[in-house]
């Protein structure tokens, strides 16, 4: 147990509570993993305690998901000790860590889309017959089985590729459960899960917590860290902070921890004068996926969307802006009846869409941070004889950057290696950009830190407050009541009820969500 | 509580699992018998006769792409995968080559190796077959160790396979080569190995780990390797298959031929691959079936003697023969999308 | 009567001719039904075709084969079928040809050696050549360069040296580019001897934009139209003439009359005939 | 015990702003570099003499690949935007026959159209020009409408393009043509062509909206579509560019040879793809460059010139330029690893 790299000055001295080493199921000191241009961790020491679950928090890039990854020998650090039940380990590739009976959830779903439930779950382990080969029979057994014991209600025979985001998310919870292992990480497994799902996982955590499992957690909802962890390990850009048991803090303390200064108000609503009707929706139909959707939004209004997974939120919202065109209905932009059949018909009436699933309909992986922000505004302006005015372009960019803090070397590096919430506020910035009147935001903050979330909010409430009708869907009840001036709940395909702010609360809104 | 994804769409949870579903090898099967009965139709309008009645014409119908359709079992695995293989026909005339040179008969004066005549037929077919997997096996370890696109690793092996066929006898063809050898490719035997291959490797595509590990890789890579899998290990099996077959392919080919001649199996890679594709096997990855394969070389054999039947000239066979694989595929898409939706 | 054809490629300037005169005479005899095929160079798709012919029960079948070495198996399954065959321009492997059988054509082994023999007279028994070579994978490529190496390993012309030979594919543009690199390397020779007229036509262009066209004698094989100009503007100095009208007509002919039932001899030659702008007027408007 | 004991690298986060950072063009540039250097030292030890101090050798290197160059730049923005092209050797040839066909002399007995003679040459060009977007228009529209693999779609139009180039007369060459026409493909005008086009498509690419759009595509094509792009024209577009330069290369093609031949062309789009590979573009899309393009082709062509200086059998050449493929690609990718960690 020898560490040669030197001390790195810290922002708060690194304390873990009193152990028994014998129930130490993971020890790692002085880990350090570099990308190109990014000490992702440095220094990095973390204790995981049997029949625990250990919170992991820090704001969007500080190195969380990357620590995890070297758990499960997804990435190699370059330097550090990492102990396994009191035994000193190197592992080569995630096959050697689930052997060693360490499985993860990634952040980002990690499913073969066009295999079964079953397939996917078994994968590796698939149950064989006396001639040696699968048998399918047994193996759909074994799922329902298992998805009995974790109360889930899929057919182990679908294709994945038919699933919700969420039912994913849930394959993902069994596939992780099914190792069997002593030590479980969860990255952000309820950042596309709603409060049902979340209070079922949390059941199926206990349940594993009884058995004496270690289970690392990260999240960036405050609330769960209260209702689910133990203990809880603070990270800010690459370095350890400090573990404490969750009993010894507040609320604030772990913002402080995490953010290194205060943050004061969770969500800065400020009310501004509402204005004409903006965008009025009348019968919208999309056939076989939701129905009769009627609804209007004023300028400076921001109109909440609550609802269960999979109640059609998104496809209105995809709908509006032309990605899949209405079968039926009217839309009405300042009055006027238009028809918008695609996102660029939609964004010349003053739309602009932030797509929940940001890997598949957001991010330009392989470009550069810019040219994710600007592909939206590459016209009118911007353009000269056909050809892109890049200096003006760029200094948009720059400023935006600056604006939304993202995190990163220079503006020329890829968006694939930001940090997930890092990714969000750039495609965020690339809306803004646009200048919308209309701004539809799906699941705004999924995935984002409490310090940048604020950010973000405050950034919507000023949008407002320029006069921009705010539509934003979000499985996160706390932000739709906080944020919202009106709040529509829909419920398979139908809105159940449009309340007020005033009359909104946690119940009425779950209570229409049900149905 | 429970957690369904169904909730939405008025679909009670389990009604996929009632709903009538043809599966992919169905809706190809028809687009096959489609065709077929397209000539068929014309055949007593125009020729007089039945396409499809005819024995000895069904036979050639299969014979005429069993090498296409060997080649595009091991094609098939790369393409679920998620890779390509351009290498397949040059693999071909390679294979066809060594193989041949270990086949000759003694009382042809200028063997190849003079020394090495009248060897027992497992000689040459375990040479080929060796050829072909060597080619296979470096094609997948060119692939997972530097991890360059499968289409530019195939490609260098398409052009330096093809040429070490042409350098093994400076061009010059192999000819007189023995009776059993022969027999391989004689009568319906490349239909036999043809069908046999695809049998086999039908089964261990959908009931063995192998199997599985190919559609994981193919549908989601990280994924795969998230879930232990050893997809560079894999990658190199796969490869060294398809590589394997493509050997089996050249024996075959020279065989039938009676001939080992450095210009075999070109484009036979072009023909391999369409015949997957047409058969539902997405270039995407993840996604095909070997029985969607063989009825997809069943479609292009079945064109080639249909065209041939119909007295249509050769040029428009070529230009029709492009248009119905992009119809093929085209419409095998829009069923599936229409019986989806 | 009902024929198949399978000819080894449908892109070959050569053999284009030969099959537009094969349509033409076909055309011009009663109640004959021609029909072609592309094999592509590849014998395989040739010997489906063949067997296609089969199935269509066609009266007989005229094969351009693709590499004579599979012949043996083309022959096998027409005789086992009873359907007369007959092969035209490149000369069977076979042993001996079947009742049934016959071919049609010049033996290749003639043309680089008339060749080589004219360039050799030419230049006097002795100098340095430059061979461009077919695609290697190519029986012709290969057996009009052997040709040619036979013929300046005996006297006279042992005197000639094959300084470089190298491959350009058949093809105009690669003869083209293929000269120009020689060139580029300062090459010396005095005769360019190519494997057909397309690639000295290319071979032409570069030594005429490099000024050494008149030291040089370029010779092709094939006596296409543009091969013709080029020796009518003095630029190509050999070819040699393969008989497209009399093999076609030969071909038909024969198949006709074997389907028919007659007694033929089994090899029917066409010779190949030296082309040199002493006699270039005979053969301006042949193929 | 440590997993590794190395020290720190002593980099800050934000080291990586002051870092040196070859662009991907200079690296391939040194790949250039290097294998012309590889000939220079054979070409001193074996043949005495220089190969790159040679004027003429020069020319060559590039002239031997203009056409293929040409083609290269299209596909270079069809792979960029994700897409592939399988059709542009066809349409090469397809495009090499009309043209031919327009620009022959009255002088000539068997003109293809005997009363379209010694027309002025620009006929002839914009008939080749138009018939080669024609071709990347159906190409684009078909891929656009119908959704299927570019794989598929212009393996269609491959076979059928070279059906048609068979067909127009029947396999006959097209001779007799224009000495303006000629003068397209005489000396060095098609290297002047084929840099003017890559400088141009250099600059389009870069500084204009189409070629932001064509990254963007090729990056993440469900996620252009909602940033706003209209897709389905941007690739209908794009295709129809790329045909455009395939029958421009057609026209130089048959200038060149002054001629017009069915099998021109043939097998003319993987050297293209392999150029655009080679120069960095990767086939997932979303990457690459029209300079890398450049490069590429030059890197083929030296092979090419420097195989003939160096006297090394064809069959040598054809084993070894596969293999250099793969090493270029290899070689490429292992410098951007070792830069980025
Ligand atoms: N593959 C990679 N290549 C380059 N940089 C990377 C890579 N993965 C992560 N990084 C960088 O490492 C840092 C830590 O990222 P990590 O994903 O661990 O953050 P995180 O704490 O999980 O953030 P979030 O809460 O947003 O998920 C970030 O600055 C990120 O940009
Ligand atoms: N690609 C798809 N294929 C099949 N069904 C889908 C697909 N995408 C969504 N669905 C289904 O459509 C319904 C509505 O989904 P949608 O995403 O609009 O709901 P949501 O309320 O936004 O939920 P979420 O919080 O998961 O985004 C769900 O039942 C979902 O399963
Ligand atoms: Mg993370
Ligand atoms: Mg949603």
């Amino acid at each position: 147990m020898l560490s040669l790299a030197p001390e790195k000055p810290k922002a708060a001295a690194p304390s873990h509570p009193p152990v028994n080493s014998e129930t130490l199921l993971i020890e790692v000191e002085g880990v350090r993993k570099a990308f190109p241009g990014v000490v992702a961790l440095d220094d990095v020491s973390f204790r995981l305690r049997a029949g625990t679950v250990h919170a992991l928090m820090g704001e969007n890039g500080a190195g969380k998901s990357t620590l995890m990854k070297i758990l499960a020998g997804v990435y190699i650090p370059d330097q550090g000790v990492y102990r396994l039940h009191g035994r000193d380990i190197a592992l080569t590739s995630p096959l050697d860590a689930l052997e060693n009976g360490i499985a993860m959830i990634h952040q980002e779903l990690n499913l073969m889309p066009f295999m079964s439930i079953a397939e996917n779950i078994w994968i590796r382990r698939e149950p064989l017959n006396r001639f040696g080969l699968i048998d399918h029979a047994r193996m759909y057994q074994m799922t329902r089985e298992l998805f009995a014991q974790l109360a889930i209600d899929l057919d182990p025979e679908a294709k994945v590729a038919s699933l919700s985001i969420s039912s994913r998310q849930m394959v993902e919870i069994a596939r992780a459960v099914s190792y069997n292992s002593d030590v479980l990480i969860m990255d952000e497994p309820t950042s596309a899960l709603t409060e049902h799902e979340v209070a079922h996982l949390f059941r199926i955590v206990r349940m594993l917590r009884e058995q004496g499992k270690g289970i690392i957690y990260i999240t960036h909802k405050m609330n769960e860290l209260f209702e689910i962890a133990d203990e809880v390990s603070v990270f800010r850009d690459g370095h350890f902070i400090g573990c404490k048991r969750v009993e010894q803090l507040s609320h604030d303390e772990v913002i402080r921890m995490m953010v290194g200064r205060e943050i004061t108000e969770m969500f800065p609503k400020t009310i501004v004068p509402i204005g004409e009707v903006a965008l009025e929706v009348e019968q919208l139909t999309l056939d076989g996926v939701f129905h009769d959707v009627s609804f209007s939004v004023r300028q400076g209004e921001i109109l909440g969307v609550a609802g269960l997974i999979g109640s059609g939120r998104s496809n209105v919202a995809e709908t509006l802006f032309g990605v899949s065109p209405a079968s039926s209905g009217q839309i009405r932009i300042n009055g006027q009846a238009v028809t918008v059949d695609s996102p660029r018909t939609a964004m010349q009436h003053g739309m602009a869409f932030l797509t929940e699933d940001r890997k598949d309909t957001g991010c330009f992986l392989n470009l550069s941070i810019q040219e994710n922000m600007q592909i939206s505004v590459l016209g009118g302006d911007n353009l000269k004889a056909g050809f892109v005015r890049q200096q003006a372009l760029d200094e948009m960019c720059a400023a935006m950057s600056g604006t939304l803090r993202v995190k990163t070397p220079n503006l020329e590096e890829r968006i694939e290696n930001l940090s997930g919430g890092n990714q969000q506020k750039v495609l965020i910035g690339r809306w803004l950009l646009t200048n919308p009147k209309i701004l539809i935001l799906d699941e705004p903050t999924r995935g984002i830190d409490v310090g940048a979330k604020a950010e973000i909010h405050k950034l919507i409430c000023k949008l407002a407050g320029q006069g921009v009708a705010v539509i934003m869907i979000s499985s996160e009840l706390p932000e739709v009541l906080g944020m919202s001036d009106r709040i529509m709940v829909m419920h398979e395909g139908r809105v159940t009820g449009i309340v007020d702010r005033a009359d909104a609360t946690q119940v009425s809104i779950m209570t229409l969500a049900a149905g | 509580m429970a957690i369904s994804n169904t909730q939405a769409l008025g679909k009670s949870p389990k009604s996929g699992a009632f709903r009538f579903k043809l599966p992919a090898e169905a809706r190809i099967f028809m687009v096959l018998l489609g065709v077929a009965l397209v000539f068929e139709l014309l055949g007593w309008l125009f020729v007089g006769q039945s396409f499809i009645a005819n024995k000895e014409r069904l036979i050639v119908m299969v014979l005429q792409v069993s090498v296409i359709g060997i080649i595009a079992v091991g094609v098939t695995q790369i393409i679920i995968m998620g890779g390509i293989d351009l290498s397949s026909g040059s693999v071909v005339a390679l294979t066809a080559m060594v193989s041949a040179s270990l086949a000759q008969t003694s009382d042809f004066a200028r063997a190849v190796f003079p020394s090495l005549t009248d060897l027992p037929v497992i000689a040459p077919l375990a040479a080929g077959l060796l050829v072909g997997l060597v080619c296979g096996l470096i094609n997948g370890a060119v692939i997972a160790k530097t991890a360059i696109p499968p289409f530019i690793a195939t490609l260098g092996m398409m052009v330096t396979a093809r040429g070490l066929a042409k350098w093994y006898t400076q061009g010059e063809p192999i000819s007189m080569l023995s009776d059993h050898y022969a027999a391989i490719g004689a009568g319906i035997n490349p239909i036999i190995i043809f069908l046999l291959t695809a049998l086999a490797f039908h089964i261990i595509l959908s009931y063995t780990r192998y199997g599985k590990y190919t559609y994981a890789i193919g549908a989601n890579r990280a994924a795969a390797r998230v879930a232990g899998i050893n997809v560079n290990r894999h990658l190199i099996l796969v490869y060294t298959v398809a590589g394997l077959l493509s050997g089996l392919a050249g024996v075959v080919t020279s065989a039938r031929a009676v001939s080992g001649q450095a210009g075999m199996g070109m484009m036979y890679e072009l023909d391999a691959i369409a015949a997957a594709v047409i058969g539902g096997t997405s270039l995407n990855g993840g996604l095909g079936k070997i029985t969607g394969t063989v009825i997809g070389a069943l479609i292009l054999g079945t064109m080639t003697s249909g065209f041939t039947f119909l007295r249509i000239d050769a040029y428009y066979q070529e230009i029709v023969k492009g248009i119905i694989i992009v119809v093929a595929v085209v419409a095998d898409q829009y069923r599936q999308r229409n019986r989806r939706s | 009567a009902k024929l198949g054809v399978t000819m080894s490629a449908f892109d070959d300037n050569f053999l284009t001719v030969l099959r537009n005169n094969m349509k033409t005479y076909a055309g011009s005899q009663k109640g004959v039904d021609i029909q072609f095929e592309d094999a592509q160079n590849d014998v395989g798709r040739q010997l489906s075709q063949v067997q296609n012919f089969i199935a269509q029960k066609v009266d007989a079948i005229i094969v351009n084969v693709v590499d004579t070495d599979a012949t043996p198996k083309i022959t096998k399954l027409a005789q086992s079928a009873g359907i007369p065959l007959v092969y035209v321009n490149r000369m069977p492997a076979d042993k001996t040809l079947p009742a049934k059988v016959a071919f049609v054509g010049s033996n290749e082994a003639e043309s680089g050696t008339v060749q080589m023999k004219e360039v050799c007279r030419l230049m006097k028994g002795k100098g340095n050549i430059v061979v461009m070579m077919g695609d290697l994978a190519n029986q012709a490529a290969r057996q009009r360069t052997k040709d040619v190496e036979e013929v300046i390993a005996k006297a006279p012309c042992n005197g000639i040296r094959v300084v470089e030979k190298q491959t350009a594919k058949w093809s105009r543009t690669d003869g083209r580019d293929l000269m120009m690199n020689w060139l580029s390397a300062g090459l010396q020779f005095d005769a360019v001897v190519s494997n057909n007229d397309e690639m000295a036509l290319g071979a032409i262009q570069a030594l005429k934009s490099a000024k050494r066209l008149d030291k040089t004698i370029v010779a092709g094989v094939d006596a296409t139209q543009d091969a013709l100009t080029a020796m009518k503007n003095g630029e190509l100095k050999v070819t040699v003439f393969q008989n497209a009208a009399g093999q076609g007509k030969g071909a038909v002919d024969t198949a006709l009359k074997l389907s028919r039932g007659e007694k033929l001899p089994s090899m029917i030659w066409v010779p190949f005939e030296l082309v040199t702008p002493a006699n270039l007027k005979n053969y301006q408007s042949r193929n």
